[in-house]
């Protein structure tokens, strides 16, 4: 499948749009002007925006809180964003949940991230059941990582898809730690897509910092979901380029991988791509990033500008 | 009766829904809730394991696979976290899923679904998550520590959640019926000792709808409240009538509700009679029982004649040998003899 | 590997014993002399008494609810059994659990049942664990169904198992239902085996009502383990010819089905073998069954004249 | 401090065995008590996600895996409901398993294996559980819905578990020593925002060892007392001091045990003073105090001069934004006001 130039034109906006959004969040965190933790999701870019772009935007996803991509390639505004990270009343979660958690807003078929994981794997099969049920042509997205692989829930998730052959692609970001944890501490094969095998649904390693290849066999496995074939695993090979969180100088991680990864930087990838088949040059590219940095002012602005919750609203929207 | 012989009875009285003054079971009420609602609004469904071709570990959904097919009435794998979170999703998309666990013992693999996820949704992101979790509770059927579990006060401590036990066929239809409509998550526990051993008169249609957070009171006195739910009921009602018989004037005050509790029932109660026992067939420690002390204890202090008083089941396991079994279960003799002595204070 | 007459004889008495105690649970429950519920395991013998032959006294076995082969083979006796079903203070549990749940005895390696399936995997793992980090050369054994092949537990059991390269040995009794549930609403896939590779451990798909063929995979299982090869996966396809509890009449259950697996009964099997070789003659097998009748009316006898538990010890033991 | 900037900190200063009059932080009492169980029993073993290697997301565990090595340090796959099942296997084998959940939050990822199984087994099959289970819990931190919880509540309902909360150094150490050593499961609450704020004296050896089950009477007054247990009894304290600088005499009981609690000391001091007032951390409703409460109100009734009064979070997880935070947790200040309320009773 050829990639259409306007596709890949999107692709690299929210590409970079999600790392200099990580970038800012970096700096206002220095700044304290962050409440609280921070997650980066530096390397993750092509993931995250590569499934996302594959779907429809009547169809949901649920992603972790590495897929800054997915949030802005689906419509949550840097604005809403960033005042989410400053905690104010104009955050996706009004103030209440914690950085990249509770950034739900179905309106953009996306769901609320909760620590748990992997929680988002079976909110994902539910809203494909009801796609189902409802004779909908819709499909659900959900993103795990590889610690979240070892949690029963992963296993309970995708054997549900599969009994029931729900339209549902399942992400699994491999970014190789989870926290300090090595790959070697979560499981003893090589690729986590094998288990697809088990429930007897399509696995598939792709290369996950080429943004075509995660594209292509997300694009593959919405068609195939969406035509009832049922769920497709796609496992993202990548890696997780700054400590787990802003607190984690990940000494655990050998110099030399960080290395051989950063070699092979998402956005640099697609970006030679784009100029070898002459759809981005130098200018073009400082245009852009001067779009996207002004844009990110104005988000900042408005975020800094925006009010804290007030303390009266404490207690409303416990129940619905 | 223990709880296979009996309590998973196959059930050919399928309450017909146009008998005009009907008396049911408290098992067949929750089914007429289950059918009318069902029935009533097309984004209803059941899921949980067995309930379909099998029609439930207690014959609950017997006869519902078959009127409503399986879309609407789904037999799931044996995952009861997954099985939580899915219907989570569900209500999502609009769906309004009622999940069943076999036995309220096994909610607790569902646990972290509930309490972290469908509970705060709402709280977090403006979600709401209209879903209905059964869960089939209580002993005194010889059915030892993993299937007579009283375990609701895990969720009556979550903000976010509801929680209802109904005591009476009439309360089993209309908190359920309540519960599916209600836009948040409620578990709904329902005692198996009372499915088949109870019945009663039960409204049909919108009739009798039985609104959350409202306790009943099933009787009225002057010298003592007896505060109850569930089980608890029928023996705090018995030790109410024999204390009448012995010239006692005693106050009944069923629950019904446990989050949200009924504050203003409790309070008033409390104030008017001046003394409280409270029953529960949970474990004593940090149970119900000890949240309604407490609200008494703040909100009706200067009405109390005597010390609030618990009767509840001895903090161990539920046994299974039917002494031990007896000995563990609080029940009207137990609630007697604390409550003469809480009218003797 | 050739099995030795004695190894024959000792797996026929037990598989023998174990049905005839089923039976006679079946009475007592009939005459109301067993409180409360009741499981039968027909069908299961060859598993249940192949798989725990297998290990050596010093081994330990975590057996779910029809795996009554394993608690008499490993020595606990249908005296203690009888009381336990009727409640008594001489029961394995003292009165304090239900039917088979809680019938553990570690002094004969067995771990007591709880209901929530398949809790027996992961305690079977800590104990394996527990035995490599302590360099003892023992081997831990599990069960679970085709049922709780569904739950997370499972995943995460037989995952860490296999980080940490432990001896455990897990026995699928795939008997074709969980309660009323089919195998095609469990899963998607044929053999549940076939998920061993999800964790690169082998799995072995056997006959569980060849009691040779069990015992020859478990046996081989067990000396891997052993030898520090790590867990494997034995899954047996066996079928179970009785309701999911004495209440349960399994109409959903096709009657051919029933009549099919009827004519492969593993006792049935495994004395045509015997008889074939010359270990078993009517003569023989009529002295067995008498033996084993009067071994259970005298455990009959003893489970009837044993006390109930004194209330007055109702909270005793709740803490160590 | 939020939870990133300073808590997640990389340590220098192990306290060294031989000091003598030791002033540990909170979390340096921990990481003592973990070593010298780690040297004191080969039987000692801790697991966890990322405890090993890293130390641990608070850095508790910082240094003990290159003293001890990988067999009794152990990184585990992120798993919790299996860890703690693994735990009771390796108790069952004679090891002493301490596991960390990362966040108290994450412990109800393995409540079922807590409740059900850990809990249970003693009573059911007479076989001891000896693990325990480290929590790290509460707010204050700007960390929101996920990383703030309090959830002691759900296991002090449930019986054969034991659940500890310290609130100074001294207990930190002393209390983790008694639950490795207790032969039930313990779950063990640590609070994060003591970590690195409080400092103390810390005894040595065998020295200091604290009970499980034994309140400690952190001040002594006449005419109300504050009971409180973990991030709440320095906020206690506070509000205590403020009170005498006003010729107010108020006595602060700082729990340690939630399960079993020091009934015989809550009584002791209700009686004395006649006004009690708890304070703590978790949501108010089905919380802690309530069963403090109801054993007051039963134990302690003719001594009592007014109500019985809770000083808890509002029903709400635990908000991110800072004045909905503030807002949310109790504090000195919102003691005060009710236990001024309390004494003009
Ligand atoms: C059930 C649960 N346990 C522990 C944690 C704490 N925790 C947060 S992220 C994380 C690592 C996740 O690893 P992975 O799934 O690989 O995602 P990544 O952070 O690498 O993108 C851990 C252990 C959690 N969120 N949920
Ligand atoms: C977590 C949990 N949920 C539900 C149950 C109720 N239950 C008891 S046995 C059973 C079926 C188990 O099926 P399987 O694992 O195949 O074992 P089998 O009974 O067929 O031997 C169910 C659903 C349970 N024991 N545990
Ligand atoms: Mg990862
Ligand atoms: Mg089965």
């Amino acid at each position: 499948m050829e990639l259409s130039p306007d596709l890949l034109r999107q692709a690299h906006y929210w590409m970079r749009l999600a790392r200099a959004l990580d970038d800012r969040g970096t700096f206002l965190h220095k700044q304290s002007k962050i409440v609280g933790g921070y997650f980066s999701q530096i390397g993750h870019e092509a993931v995250s925006v590569g499934a996302a772009l594959a779907l429809e935007p009547n169809d949901v996803a649920a992603p972790m809180h590495r897929d800054l991509g997915c949030y802005l390639a689906r419509g949550i505004t840097p604005r809403r964003i960033l005042a989410q990270y400053m905690g104010r009343s104009t955050g996706v979660s009004r103030g209440r949940d914690a950085n990249i958690h509770g950034m739900g807003d179905l309106n953009f078929g996306i769901v609320g991230f909760i620590s748990h994981l992997p929680a988002s794997l079976p909110v994902a099969v539910g809203m494909a059941q009801a796609f189902t049920l409802k004779g909908e042509s819709r499909v659900a997205m959900a993103f795990y990582g590889d610690g979240s692989s070892s949690q029963g829930l992963a296993h309970e998730s995708l054997n549900w898809a599969s009994v029931f052959r729900l339209p549902v692609v399942f992400i699994c970001e491999n970014n190789q730690y989870a926290y300090s944890t090595p790959l070697s501490r979560q499981m003893n094969i090589v690729d986590i897509a094998d288990r697809a095998a088990g429930y007897d649904m399509p696995g598939v390693v792709v290369d996950g910092n080429d943004f075509a290849a995660v594209y292509r066999a997300a694009h593959e496995a919405v068609k195939y979901a969406r035509a009832g074939g049922g769920p497709t695993l796609i496992e993202c090979k990548t890696m997780r380029m700054r400590g787990h969180a802003i607190h984690d100088n990940m000494a655990y991680v050998p110099k030399e991988l960080l290395t051989e990864w950063a070699h092979r930087d998402p956005i640099t990838l697609l970006e030679d791509h784009m100029r070898g088949i002459g759809l981005l040059d130098n200018v073009g590219l400082s245009t852009l990033l001067a779009h996207i940095e002004a844009e990110l002012d104005e988000a900042q602005a408005f975020a800094e500008q925006s009010p804290y919750p007030d303390e009266a609203s404490l207690t409303d929207g416990v129940y619905a | 009766m223990t709880w296979d012989q009996g309590l998973h009875k196959e059930i050919s009285t399928i309450a017909s829904e146009d008998a005009s003054a009907r008396e049911l079971t408290y098992l067949e009420a929750i089914r007429d809730a289950l059918r009318y609602e069902l029935l009533r609004d097309a984004r209803v469904l059941l899921m949980g394991e067995d309930i379909g071709v099998y029609g439930g570990a207690f014959k609950v959904t017997q006869g519902l696979f078959e009127e409503f097919g399986e879309r609407r009435v789904i037999d799931t794998p044996m995952a009861e976290l997954c099985m939580i979170s899915v219907a989570t999703g569900m209500a999502f998309q609009g769906l309004l899923p009622v999940v069943e666990m076999q036995f309220a013992d096994f909610i607790s693999s569902g646990f972290d679904s509930i309490v972290q996820f469908a509970a705060t949704n709402h709280y977090r992101w403006g979600q709401a998550v209209p879903i209905v979790i059964r869960a089939p509770g209580g002993g005194g059927l010889r059915a030892g520590p993993f299937h007579s579990q009283c375990n609701e006060a895990w969720f009556a401590h979550v903000p976010g959640l509801k929680v209802v036990a109904p005591s009476t066929p009439a309360d089993a239809r209309g908190l359920l019926i309540s519960a599916i409509r209600d836009p948040n998550p409620v578990i709904y526990y329902e005692t198996k000792a009372l499915y088949r051993s109870i019945k009663g008169p039960v409204p049909e249609g919108e009739a009798g709808i039985v609104p959350i957070g409202k306790a009943a009171l099933r009787r009225q006195g002057e010298e003592l409240t007896i505060i109850a739910y569930a089980a608890m009921v029928p023996e705090a009602m018995q030790a109410a009538a024999q204390l009448e018989a012995e010239g006692r004037s005693v106050e009944v005050l069923d629950l019904r509700s446990l989050r949200p509790l009924d504050e203003e029932a409790i309070l008033a109660s409390a104030r008017k009679t001046g003394k409280v026992l409270i029953a529960h067939e949970a474990n004593r420690t940090g149970g119900i029982g000890g949240e309604v002390a407490a609200i008494i204890s703040q909100g009706a202090f200067e009405h109390l004649d005597g010390p609030i008083t618990r009767v509840a089941a001895p903090d161990t396991p539920v046994p299974y040998s039917p002494p031990l079994e007896d000995a563990h279960r609080p029940n009207a003799a137990k609630i007697l003899d604390a409550a003469r002595t809480l009218l003797a204070y």
